[in-house]
């Protein structure tokens, strides 16, 4: 993969997603992108901003709100040579698609042995902190690992979601791109020129000997936060983005645990059958001998995201319960 | 305006559906500025310009009789009866609200009322509605059921599912869409080819009809006489009541990017509360005067009091998921 | 029978058709043999007494049209030119198999003939049609995209979302509903309040005919018309073709719990392979048991072949999920 | 709960469910259930068989093909005082029904702060060895699990399935049972009376030693034919049917842990963000030092079901497989 970047410089978030579908449009004339509100008004969110002014109307698609709908299209548009990338407007609203993208995007590749070819993008944006409630704050990336046949990647910065939104439309298979609606106000360096991540890849963030701190998303920020304030109290994380979440980047995730032999998982979904769960079976099934403890989670809680401000924020990790549970690793 | 059939009280029953849609003005600036202040949390969707609809509709209900409604149906809610105090206090996230402070303005829920929930999800609650109806035809009861949704949300596959099922079984139901002429930032135009919504009823069979949704008295005699007839075991009605929110679709849009100045100036002139006043005439202007000043008064000490009242306690985060 | 606008060569496309609808008919003969005897796995849905409208409605598409269909599909499959070894060598979950063996009967797919998709969830693949016409228009082609259904399909919500989108967009789509009249054993009038499907157009503004499913050339000219229009861009068409599965619902269902003798006996005098061999006459009599003695040898030879052929290499479990 | 059982008698599956519906709609007149061709025609499965002639069309309802739609309808219903039980024909279409499932029916108890009372029951069958494909085929349980707000039950034998059933009905809370294909043509001793399990609790279906294999549902008799097997190699494996998989039995789960201090979990569900690992991370969170052993796994593939009868055997659990990871968890 590859980065042509002349030099970076400080960009939002949305601004770095918008600039990768600008990017993979002008390259590719089968890219296009559909979703609700995205062209004449560019998106809730802004990412799409520009683009029907720049590809016209025959590439950004304004839908009704039919998500089931417009994502079956996409399949049909990507089987018939197209490279659709979807908006969903909020993650919680994929609830009403689950059969197109789980039964029929997700399966259509190895059920037909090969004979589909589905090279679809679903961006979308997720996660709470924002008084958002129970039907507009949900990270679900869980489910899309459990039922086969997506990629999943998670963005935690601007230059990510710009490197990963373009891996996602150059990879021939189906990728999620989970954004995060707390990163959406985020500025970093992003390169300005041609940045196209690899998907499958973890990032070490911060070096540390003590325990690795597992995560992405927004979660990365609130535990290299904690890794600081550990490393104040002599305690020296490591913090590990892993961004892909299928497929997992194993050879970064055992050098890490090698390395310090205590395992933190921090995210904010649910507990049950969720992220952390699975990096814990996967985790003791290949390196028990490795683990000096049990793996500790930070999880988002196993109910609904209440509204009330301090209700919303005990039940989603913070950098203090990240802090908390990384010492009890240590114990 | 249309002429009402309410026996006698007549100006009575006016005022008391001016009470409605001040309330419900009264409510949405106060909200506004709590939101602008940083003191309410989330997303604000407000239904100026189209207090009408929910004060003419709610006039015909019973308490006993179940409805839905949308993120924007905080009007509704008021006008079926539900209290306003603990409306307030849950749109703020505080323990005393009705909800607990648990599912704030988006999930506004009590059945005491009918109110079988509020909803984030487009189309989320028809079907829940139609379960209202389902329920009163079980129990022999002559109660009805009503869902409020937009026009955007006929574009959503679970109302079609909904309205099939409701006209197959001849459910006392009234699907209510608010026509304000957008789904968000997207015009109707945009998001169907048949713009005029009645002609949708045609595939299931539903009677149809469309109002004026800025006069209150029009879309109560609509609803009473669809009402009536859902009492009567004669099945659902499809009302279209067309409208315009004169604000944006939340506190973040001014609503100007996507629609013309003279188009919002037009609607603007049409809103009902101002043309109800007209309607009601100066001799009531005292009268009106006094009802506004109420009705702050009562939002007024609704906030205050929310305001002064505990967040939710954390000992309470893992409660009420089962019973 | 329907009289057909095909220059010359009537007769010789005449015999086409019949050609496709006795494949099908062998074909599921053989089928219903190999699952009786347990060689064949899983359900098996098939189109008997419907043989006409998969023979009349490819006829007038080109093989590059995309379509998607339903786990009773495979008639269409046929008749627009997907290759009947590898399908059944599919069917029988061979390593030679059109989806090597890994999708069977229901998820047969081949977008080299423009098939999309079989889909075992009722409503699944009629969004990926439309995505198939929506890439047409993308590429300024005259392909059109055909999504074949029943009538039980129309209760699904996800289906009235691509109606919707498809006439919203003028796209090159074709709705071609087979109404059976039932739905697994639920009948039409018990699923629906409106039983004239074609009326549910009026909800989204396509053109809506209804048509004689059990003759081809009625099928064939509708679904030529709704194709030129296509191909011109004048938007979408919905097709109602009427017909009746003479069978049950699938190989355990004998179809006479809820249907009576009588109306099965109507709709198989109305069965249209002999009632098109009638509309053929005696003078081709020859000619129509000759066909009829090569598809039961060309079906013979592929079932042969495929039960010779070795089943997926274990190996290859893993395989096609990524590339 | 309640057993008012003279005696027990060999019944099917379904003929058990069919007794457990009978006896709760007459128990309790706001019991009723609805789906699709279950009334007029009995039900795909024969489960609701005599319920329309017993109970009448108020109370057996037919649908059109409308999960989304009638699972939204019965939760009205179940607001407003009524107690549906909904049939989901295959668990596969709950897809179709995943935003009034997991946005509504589940979190429509807690996130209105307990105003609305939800005693709504989902059944429906799921699981594979019949070549019935990817789409119809699959065990969704862990989806259910991983967005909180529905009790999950898996019965795996008819008494459990009547009592389990009936159980459900009589909770006031949203509860989903998960029935299996493989499962309804089973035969067993079934009490005559009236039979309502808990839900909650979890059994030791086979008293073992060296190690625990906990699994469920069809995969519960996989796991008793392996350890027959295992016993003749001279290794003890102890079964225990988790039965509910929410809430989780612990006392039970915690002292068979204890016990055998060797952990394999048998499911037929795919592996990432399954119920295994759920479990595995719990396990090693709650008694990390119990374990003398990294918990191993036998679970379906994670990919979808495929079609061929060797493939489709080969990605799913099978008693050889259980015996080879029981082998394995013992060195
Ligand atoms: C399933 C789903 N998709 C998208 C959204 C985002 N959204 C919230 S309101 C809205 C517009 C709804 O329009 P309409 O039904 O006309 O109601 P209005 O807001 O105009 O009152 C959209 C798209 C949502 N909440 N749910
Ligand atoms: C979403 C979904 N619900 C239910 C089913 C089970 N099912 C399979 S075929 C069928 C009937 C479909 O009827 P119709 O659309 O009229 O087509 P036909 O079978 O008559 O050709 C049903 C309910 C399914 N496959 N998918
Ligand atoms: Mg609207
Ligand atoms: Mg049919």
């Amino acid at each position: 993969m590859s980065t042509v970047a002349t030099e970076t410089r400080t960009i939002g978030y949305t601004a770095a997603i918008s600039e990768a579908l600008h990017q993979e449009m002008a390259r590719d004339s089968n890219v296009f992108v559909i979703g609700e509100d995205i062209g004449h008004f560019g998106g809730m969110f802004r990412a799409t901003e520009g683009l029907l002014e720049a590809f016209g109307e025959k590439r950004v698609i304004d839908t009704p709100i039919s998500e089931s709908g417009f994502i079956g299209i996409a399949l049909g548009a990507a089987m018939a040579g197209k490279r659709p990338v979807v908006e969903l407007m909020f993650f919680d609203f994929a609830l009403v698609a689950m059969d197109q993208i789980l039964n029929q995007v997700a399966k259509a590749q190895y059920m037909t042995g090969g004979m589909a070819k589905v090279p679809l993008v679903i961006r979308t944006q997720g996660g709470g902190y924002k008084g958002a409630a129970a039907q507009h704050s949900q990270m679900l990336e869980a489910l899309f690992l459990h039922v086969p046949g997506l990629k999943v990647v998670c963005p935690a910065t601007p230059a990510d979601a710009k490197g990963l939104v373009a891996g996602a439309i150059r990879d021939n298979n189906p990728v999620l791109v989970v954004e995060h609606k707390q990163l959406y106000g985020m500025k970093g360096e992003v390169p300005e020129g041609e940045h196209v991540l690899p998907l499958g890849k973890a990032y070490v963030r911060r070096e540390g000997t003590d325990l690795t701190i597992f995560t992405y998303s927004y979660t990365l920020h609130l535990a290299l936060q904690a890794a600081e304030e550990l490393a104040a109290s002599g305690i020296s994380a490591e913090v590990v983005d892993l961004q892909s979440l299928n497929p997992l980047d194993w050879s970064t995730i055992q050098a890490s645990v090698t390395k310090t032999h205590r395992v933190l998982i921090a995210h904010e979904s649910p507990g049950r059958c969720g992220v952390g769960a699975d990096l814990i079976a996967q985790i003791q099934e290949r390196m028990f001998d490795e683990l000096d403890a049990p793996i500790l989670r930070v999880t988002g809680g196993d109910i609904p995201v209440p509204f009330a401000q301090n209700l919303e924020e005990a039940s989603l990790p913070s950098v203090s319960r990240i802090v908390a549970q990384a010492k009890a690793c240590l114990e | 305006m249309a002429t009402v059939s309410k026996p006698d009280t007549q100006t009575e029953f006016k005022l008391g559906l001016y009470r409605q849609m001040v309330r419900l003005r009264a409510l949405e600036q106060r909200l506004t500025k709590l939101s602008r202040d940083g003191q309410l949390r989330g997303s604000l969707h407000l239904a100026t310009g189209q207090e009408a609809v929910p004060a003419g509709a709610c006039a015909a209900l019973r308490k006993d009789d179940t409805f839905t409604v949308t993120y924007r149906g905080h009007g509704y809610i008021l006008a079926k009866g539900v209290d306003l105090n603990l409306v307030v206090a849950e749109i703020l996230g505080r323990a005393t609200g009705l909800n607990k402070g648990k599912g704030g303005k988006m999930h506004l829920t009590d059945p005491s009322y009918g109110l079988l929930g509020a909803n984030g999800i487009v189309g989320g609650g028809v079907g829940t509605a139609v379960g209202g109806a389902l329920a009163s035809w079980m129990d022999n009861s002559d109660r009805v059921s009503m869902t409020v949704f937009g026009d955007g949300t006929l574009n959503q596959g679970h109302t079609h599912e909904a309205l099939n099922m409701a006209a197959l079984w001849n459910l006392p139901m009234i699907f209510l869409c608010e026509n304000n002429l957008y789904a968000e930032m997207t015009p109707l135009s945009r998001s169907t080819k048949v713009t005029d919504l009645t002609q949708k009823m045609a595939a299931y069979g539903i009677e149809a009809v469309s109002v004026d949704g800025n006069d209150p008295l029009a879309v109560y005699e609509v609803m009473r006489k669809a009402v009536e007839k859902g009492r009567k075991g004669k099945g659902p009605t499809f009302i279209e009541a067309m409208t315009y929110r004169t604000c944006g679709h939340y506190q973040n849009d001014p609503g100007t990017q996507y629609r013309t100045p003279a188009e919002i100036a037009e609607w603007e002139a049409q809103a009902p509360i101002a043309r109800f006043e007209k309607h009601l005439g100066a001799k009531l202007a005292a009268e009106l005067a006094q009802i506004n000043a109420e009705e702050i008064k009562v939002v007024d000490a609704a906030v205050d009091a929310a305001l002064a009242a505990p967040a939710p306690s954390i000992d309470d985060l893992q409660k009420d998921m089962f019973v």
